[in-house]
């Protein structure tokens, strides 16, 4: 144990620490962790990257790639690049808040399901089963052209919940088999054994413990999600007013892009999609074969 | 209720695993069938004792173990298992079920009749030390969080200064000393000898009056399992502790133990204190065990090789009519007609045989 | 009731209901209306320069339905219009005969006489006669679930009197009947469709006509084939009536994306793309050889609709205030790059058939001045109190509102922007206004249930100027009157509209309306819509292009036909090559020009090239696909079974 | 037995829940309301005739007692029953799938069992990191950049549909290469993006297998690579494939869904697209069931193979 492990264990950085030596081993992670870190410092810095205001019309519309439109400009004269880096503000938003709220309803589903085991398992795992086996992208088409519809909240919002609602299965999947194979753990046996009351043994015992594989979800979730509000989007579900990178698509398509030959305007933000998933694949790759790489069995 | 000088009693203790039925078989109506892993066992655990249940693995003495302390899920168990507490626990659990009375002037509690929101007074002086060190252990918790969460439990110490007292001389008494050093330190910082000993300090800082210590050195390496018995023996002698120690080892059964029962397929074959069952086994299948252990006399060893055993462990599905340990025993085939029947047709009850001595074959009735 | 609104109404009713009345006695008096009509003959080639051709026509959706009485969708009703005739049709504004040759009113205006042209025969043919018509009319008038019971809910009963005359009697009269009901009634043969009414009876709403079978009509094309979601087919009808048409062959593909509908045309593959253009392609299209343009006018109002029962949309000021905010111009140009005409506060369009009720003088009633919106909001007591940049309501409170624009038109997402932009620019402090963007199936309840402040909404108007009674009656008598409007002289007028023949009157009335509306400003039109066709000039000639309607339309399917160079039935020497030669052509985009408009002329550089196309063999006459097995079933299993077979052997090779 | 009881309990929750949630959007005919020729008269008869004035709960016995004949209620927007709709469609979307998800997997699972073989070599890096960075591209737009360069730029392929418009279906040449010139492209597309989907998983599996103490004992024996493969780790290597084969084949109607939109195929696929555009919630109801019913059976028919498979499953 070398005097730095030892340091991170009294500053409690133990799981920090340890996840960052799973960067350092892993060059694909790294390369994941060093995308992601760029992409989130250039939504953060978005206003100070991006040459115009991506609200505004700055120029004559569809101009091609010039020294001052290094992408050209929209159909309303916005500048492309800076919509671009903005872009990632969005669809960062979107794919966080889906992840995480999916995450946060599979974990619960998954907690309850396996911890309480019986009759509460079944039924909610038989509900699991029946979100699984629908076709994911199609059903949160259903989902989102259901919800846009129903509220006069935002749309982005109503997006984020349907790609929310058909996250959650297969962490709800994952947690309870995690909490399953916990709960036969003979250190839940030891405590119900001194009579810790379950609660607290969920929460003590169980739930640090599915942690790893909920920090995985997200990350992994994250790029799905970004992905899924890109196919929403593509296919007219998404909210006009947002600009994510999925709606720079979408509007190149709608104002005939490939007609004009126009490819600095549907390339770009395709390339930032797959980039910002690639980031979030690598992580996950990196920080799964860690954690435990026979746990996972689903993704996208 | 058959003597009194015991602190756990099990009485005819059953465990059978249901074999889980399809969807066809539930339709037909075709008999559940189960896996016997305990059937029908009765012994007992006197104040300040070490019992040992010793036999081969799947015999279903990790099975016993736990069921006396009511850790069984999923599982339909039979018979019972009467405790004896201290008087504030028996009060405690006589206020809040009194069904589970079993003999009020000595104390005696059924436990299998406690419901299980009342079993946490219980839980306290009847505690269990797992074989795997490694997995009993919770990863993201300090020493001295293990060790904190039976007091705050069980409300043990009311201030904090107060439970780490208890916690350091629960540390101390397992020889994990300085206390302080070890009570910061997670897990996987320790070796396997030191786990379990904070595994033996989590069941102690209870103040129990009797621990299931399943196979508590198993796992570990030969030259730290001293330590470890070390500590149990200890405890025995200090503070009286009485134990129901679970092994698979004869010869630190023997060493350990002041008495022995063996186990086979669920069913106590033979019991008896350690010296008399060492050296005078009766059952053919306590012979065979015995015929196992390594002896630095190539003599005796040579002599105990005579009683070998044939087979293997057959599962407990499906057991065969008669003794169980017949399809194995050396002895039936060498048996005479009528003793050949009764392995064939009954099953031979366990039985006194000389005083303390009690084994369960036709040969000896 | 406001002093206003008691005074507004004496008016009425001491002055315009008595001269009305006199009117009505003048029209009883004179007896029976003769309508006006004009010939088709006038558009119509004498000689088709080729014969024969397949010409490819793509639309962005596919019809809903080929059973016309249920037919929602204008592509439904553009799929069937080869098929069918009509008594009378629009064609470029004017009422057109077609298979009526006169028609004439009773005095009391409850009997309506038609007599319509002998010889005409169905696709199977029997001879369509006076009985189809009636029975047509009948099914309109009698069953609700048509989705023409409204323009026929007038209707009485229709008799065929003799093989040619049809009688059509009212309940009551009804002035837009003919412009409504049977310009765009389509006759539907009675010994189809009616054994079908005898065995479903109203079950005949969710029938989906046997195609080719019962899709029997008297049009110059047959339907012969439809594949869903990819094209219908169809054949010329080579005895139609009225002219031969030239093509011999019509397909009509589906085609969502316009890129895609786009690159067709630009690759020849289809010949016109009837669908939404987007202007920004225009330039790419002309610099297309052989590829031109059809710009014309849509009817269809694009207003800021005010919930006018809403404070303070209740005040007519402060809509006149809004109004004046609103630079029309500029949303022509930028947003819709031109391609569109500023709206009139009349709300008239002063295109199409509407053009000849369309009042000039209120063009002009508003412009963009910001000063003036500040000048009205001061006097209404919104002003920026806290001095904040924003205005406050009267009493103080901060105040905003919300404008609704559909998501799916990027354009009013867009305008709406605009607008919102504006009014955050008036001087003195600007006016709040939210633009909220939800789905269409979101923003139309609310609209409907009033529950919005201000909306952007697209409405058609109707063939007849009775649909203002639709638009601008009282709520709730007028039920497309999604503003909530309300004013006494309006409810009488649009009433009037419905009853009065006269052509004059009619005219007098809708002017008035339109002055009203002008200053009352339920809803400001932002902008009527200029569409655009792109089609291949270089291989087809004789496209009709009105001012108001697609290039896709009854007199094209006519007259359009194969350049004599491309032309696959004059037999040619050997294989030609021609040379590729460019000519340039001038073509000069049609504007409509209006006073007080500035007057826009584009003049378009289109260039042509006579590319040499590949004599296809000699016409084939298409037969009708003869009904079997499903082709695409049965190549998708052989596909299958080929490509699994292969992929075994694959494995086993391993 | 099991299988089949909650493969059907399963089949009618989705079937309730897609059933509530498109009712929850509302009037279906609530547009009508703006068009210049109906008037509210006409509204509530038509709304009559579909029984949309009934209460909800009526309207779902009606729609399950329809769904026991075969049915899936009407589509408001084609005004014919959606079974008929869907079917017309269904042709199109089998014979894009069936093959691509054969093809795929056969493809993803030689390479995907050389890639485990030869872990850690150069090409098993290279084709790793390329097909990580081909998965984590939007599948939509991987099909445009496609049409845009096959189609538009070099004009190999069609930019529409499954035939060329006014091209009747016959049994002759002619048709089947129109077909198939339409077809290469979405299938190209679809197979493409599975086979890099589904090689990690074969590889994981294929690694897990390598792993185990036989394929040692094998390689120690000194038996020749071939037969290794060939005997040890392809037989035990195809029972986690098969597991997952039904989630994959989830996955692919999602791809199809999007190819079908991009290359205007007239499938299923590109009905959902479609009957979204058109508000038509009753159609997209039909297409959600029907695609969903398609793939509980199929996880139901991979889960009898896997039981063939595997001797150590066994289903009552």
């Amino acid at each position: 144990m070398g005097v730095q492990a030892e340091l991170s264990e009294r500053l409690n950085l133990g799981a920090l620490y340890e996840m960052w030596m799973v960067f350092r081993r892993n060059k694909a992670a790294l390369t994941g962790l060093i995308l992601f870190t760029a992409i989130v410092l250039m939504a953060v810095f978005a206003p100070y990257l991006a040459p115009y205001n991506p609200y505004e019309s700055v120029g004559a519309p569809f101009q091609p790639p010039s020294d001052k439109h290094p992408l050209g400009t929209n159909d309303v004269g916005q500048d492309l690049l800076s919509e671009l880096i903005y872009g990632a503000r969005i669809s960062l938003f979107i794919g966080f808040v889906a992840a995480v709220v999916g995450t946060f309803i599979g974990t619960f589903i998954g907690l309850s399901a396996g911890y309480f085991g019986g009759l509460v398992d079944e039924a909610l795992m038989r509900f699991t089963d029946m979100w699984l086996s629908m076709p994911t992208l199609l059903f949160t088409i259903f989902l989102a052209a259901v919800i846009t519809r129903i509220g006069t909240f935002p749309m982005l919002y109503g997006i984020i919940l349907a790609i929310a609602l058909t996250a959650w299965p297969s962490v709800a999947r994952m947690v309870r088999s995690a909490v399953l194979s916990l709960k036969e753990s003979l250190y839940v046996e030891a405590a119900r054994a001194i009579g810790v009351p379950s609660r607290r043994i969920l929460v003590k015992h169980i739930l640090p413990n599915v942690a790893p594989i909920i920090i995985i979800e997200v990350i992994t979730r994250m790029a799905i999600a970004m992905l899924t509000e890109a196919s929403l989007s593509f296919l007219g579900l998404g909210d006009p007013t947002a600009k994510s990178w999925g709606m720079m698509i979408h509007y190149a398509m709608i104002r005939n892009a490939i007609t004009l030959g126009m490819w600095w305007w549907f390339l770009p933000p395709g390339i930032m999609i797959s980039l910002s998933v690639l980031a979030f694949m690598l992580m996950g790759l990196g920080l799964e074969e860690y954690f435990n790489p026979r746990l996972r069995y689903k993704e996208q | 209720m058959p003597g009194n000088g015991f602190v756990v009693r099990a009485e005819n203790l059953k465990v059978w695993y249901p074999v889980r039925r399809s969807f066809v078989e539930l339709i037909t109506r075709k008999p559940p069938l189960y896996v016997r892993a305990v059937d029908g066992i009765t012994f007992e655990v006197k104040p300040g004792e070490v019992f040992c249940l010793a036999g081969e693995s799947g015999c279903g003495k990790t099975t016993t173990g736990r069921a006396l302390l009511k850790l069984i899920r999923g599982a339909v168990i039979g018979g019972s298992v009467y405790v004896k507490p201290s008087r504030e626990v028996f009060e405690e659990v006589s206020r809040h079920a009194p069904e589970a009375v079993v003999d009020k002037d000595s104390r005696v509690i059924d436990v299998y009749r406690v419901p299980e929101k009342y079993m946490r007074p219980l839980r306290r002086e009847f505690q269990i030390v797992f074989q795997d060190p490694f997995g009993s252990l919770n990863p993201r918790m300090r020493v001295v969080e293990i060790l904190e969460e039976p007091l705050l439990t069980h409300n043990i110490g009311s201030t904090k200064e107060e439970r780490l007292e208890i916690i350091y001389r629960a540390l101390e008494a397992v020889k994990l000393i300085p206390p302080q050093e070890f009570a910061t330190r997670y897990p996987h910082q320790l070796s396997g000898g030191q786990r379990q000993r904070v595994a033996i300090a989590r069941a102690l800082v209870m103040n129990p009056r009797f621990i299931v210590a399943d196979e508590p050195v198993s796992m570990l390496d030969v030259s730290i399992r001293a330590e470890v018995l070390e500590v149990l023996d200890e405890l025995k002698q200090k503070y009286g502790l009485a134990q129901l120690f679970i092994t698979h080892d004869l010869a630190l059964a023997r060493h350990i133990c002041d008495r022995i029962a063996i186990m086979y397929l669920g069913k106590i074959v033979e019991e008896a204190s350690a010296d008399e069952l060492v050296f005078n086994p009766l059952h053919p299948y306590t012979k065979a065990l015995m015929a196992a252990i390594p002896d630095p006399d190539p003599e005796a060893r040579l002599k105990y090789r005579e009683v070998p055993i044939k087979g293997e462990i057959p599962t407990a599905i499906r057991l065969p009519p008669g003794c169980r340990f017949r399809p194995r025993c050396v002895a039936y085939d060498n048996a005479a007609k009528e003793i050949k029947r009764l392995c064939e047709t009954e099953d031979p009850g366990l039985v006194e045989v000389k005083p303390g001595h009690r084994v369960a074959c036709w040969l000896y009735k | 009731m406001s002093l206003r609104n008691i005074i507004a109404f004496l008016v009425v009713a001491l002055v315009v209901l008595p001269s009305l009345g006199y009117l009505a006695g003048v029209a009883h008096a004179q007896g029976g209306l003769k309508i006006t009509a004009e010939s088709y003959d006038r558009w119509l080639l004498k000689e088709c320069p080729c014969e024969g051709g397949k010409l490819v026509i793509a639309l962005p959706s596919e019809p809903n339905t080929f059973n016309w009485f249920v037919a929602g969708s204008t592509w439904s009703i553009l799929v069937l219009n080869p098929l069918y005739d009509r008594l009378v049709r629009i064609v470029n504004g004017t009422l057109t005969w077609e298979v009526a040759t006169s028609m004439e009113y009773s005095s009391d205006y409850k009997v309506l006489t038609i007599k319509i042209r002998d010889g005409i025969k169905w696709h199977d043919g029997k001879e369509l006669t006076a009985e189809d018509v009636a029975f047509t009319i009948n099914v309109l008038a009698k069953y609700g679930w048509t989705y023409y019971h409204g323009y026929f809910a007038s209707v009485d009963r229709a008799e065929a009197v003799d093989k040619y005359t049809v009688k059509v009697y009212f309940k009551s009269p009804d002035a837009g009947f003919i412009y409504n009901g049977l310009a765009s009634m389509n006759i539907l043969p009675k010994h189809i469709w009616e054994p079908l009414l005898k065995e479903k009876g109203d079950g005949l709403a969710k029938y989906a006509p046997k195609i080719p079978d019962e899709l029997v009509g008297s049009g110059p094309f047959k339907i012969v084939e439809y594949r869903p979601g990819q094209y219908v087919k169809y054949v010329a009808n080579k005895d139609y009536w009225l002219k031969k048409p030239c093509v011999n062959e019509l397909v009509i593909v589906f085609i969502r994306e316009s890129n895609v509908a786009l690159l067709a045309v630009q690759k020849g593959e289809v010949h016109a793309y009837y669908g939404w253009v987007t202007a920004e392609v225009v330039p790419q299209l002309l610099s297309t050889p052989g590829v031109s343009i059809h710009v014309y006018t849509s009817p269809t109002f694009y207003h800021w609709g005010f919930n006018n029962l809403k404070w303070p949309f209740n005040i007519t000021e402060f809509r006149r205030a809004m109004a004046f905010a609103v630079n029309k111009e500029a949303i022509v140009n930028e947003i819709l790059m031109g391609y569109g005409i500023p709206g009139s506060p009349g709300v008239v369009p002063p295109v199409g058939i509407n053009a000849q009720w369309y009042n000039p003088n209120v063009q002009n009633a508003y412009y963009f001045d910001l000063n003036k919106t500040a000048e009205i909001l001061d006097k209404l007591g919104f002003k920026d109190v806290d001095g904040d940049g924003w205005r406050e309501a009267p009493d103080g409170s901060d105040f905003s509102f919300e404008i609704y624009p559909p998501a799916y038109d990027i354009i009013r997402v867009r305008a709406a922007q605009k607008i919102a932009e504006w009014l955050s620019q008036i001087p003195g402090g600007g006016i709040k206004a939210v633009v909220r963007v939800l789905d269409w199936k979101t923003v139309w309840p609310l609209i409907r249930d009033g529950k919005v402040d201000t909306y952007l909404l697209g409405s058609g108007p109707g063939n007849d100027i009775s649909w203002l009674y639709r638009r601008f009656h009282s709520w709730p008598g007028g039920t497309g009157n999604w503003a909530r409007f309300s004013d006494p002289e309006v409810d009488k007028l649009t009433e009037m509209l419905k009853t009065t023949f006269e052509p004059e009157k009619r005219k007098e009335i809708a002017w008035r309306i339109q002055e009203i509306l002008a200053e009352k400003v339920p809803i400001v039109v932002l902008y009527y819509r200029k569409m655009i066709n792109p089609y291949r000039s270089d291989t087809f000639d004789g496209w009709f292009k009105p001012a108001d309607g697609g290039i896709y339309n009854r007199l094209t399917l006519l007259n359009v036909y194969m350049k004599p160079e491309v032309c696959p039935v004059k037999p040619k020497p050997t294989t030609v090559i021609v040379e590729k030669k460019a000519t340039v052509v001038q073509t000069v985009v049609q504007t409509v020009v209006k006073p007080g408009t500035t007057v826009v002329q584009t003049v378009v550089k289109t260039l042509t090239t006579a590319t040499p196309v590949q004599p296809a063999p000699a016409t084939t006459p298409t037969t009708p696909v003869e009904k079997g097995p499903n082709y695409a079933l049965i190549a998708a299993i052989i596909v299958i079974i080929v490509v699994v077979a292969a992929a075994a052997l694959l494995m086993r090779r391993k | 037995m099991y299988r089949i009881v909650t493969s059907i309990i399963t089949f009618f929750a989705v079937v309730t829940l897609v059933f509530f949630l498109s009712r929850l959007t509302g009037d279906p005919l609530a547009e009508l309301a703006n068009d210049p020729r109906i008037t509210p008269e006409v509204l509530e008869s038509i709304k009559r005739l579909f029984g949309l004035d009934k209460p909800v709960y009526v309207q779902y016995i009606d729609y399950l007692k329809n769904l026991f004949r075969g049915e899936l209620g009407f589509s408001l927007h084609y005004m014919r029953p959606v079974m008929d709709v869907i079917l017309e469609r269904l042709p199109y979307t089998l014979a894009l799938l069936v093959p691509s998800i054969t093809i795929s997997n056969l493809l993803a699972y030689r390479i995907g069992t050389e890639l485990a073989w030869r872990r850690g070599s150069r090409l098993e890096v290279t084709t790793l990191t390329l097909s990580i960075f081909l998965r984590s591209v939007p599948y939509f737009w991987l099909a445009i950049v496609f049409l845009y360069i096959f189609s538009v730029k070099l004009e190999w392929t069609p930019l529409y549909g499954a035939m060329s418009p006014g091209m009747s279906p016959g049994l002759n040449w002619e048709f089947i290469r129109d077909y198939l010139w339409h077809y290469v492209l979405p299938f190209f597309v679809l197979v493409f993006r599975e086979t890099i989907a589904f090689l990690f998983y074969v590889r994981s599996a294929m690694i897990d297998v390598l792993g185990e103490d036989y394929i040692v004992t094998a390689r120690a024996k000194g038996l020749p690579d071939k037969v290794i493969k060939r005997s040890y780790v392809a037989r035990n290597g195809i029972l986690p494939i098969v597991t997952i084969l039904g989630m994959r084949y989830a996955f692919l109607i999602d791809g199809a869904v999007l190819t079908e939109t991009v290359f205007s195929y007239p499938g299923t696929g590109r009905l959902v697209f479609e009957s979204i555009y058109n508000r038509d919630f009753w159609l997209l109801q039909g297409v959600v069931v029907i695609l969903a019913a398609s793939v509980i059976i199929v996880n139901f028919i991979i889960d009898l193979i896997y039981a063939v498979l595997d001797p150590r499953v066994k289903y009552g």
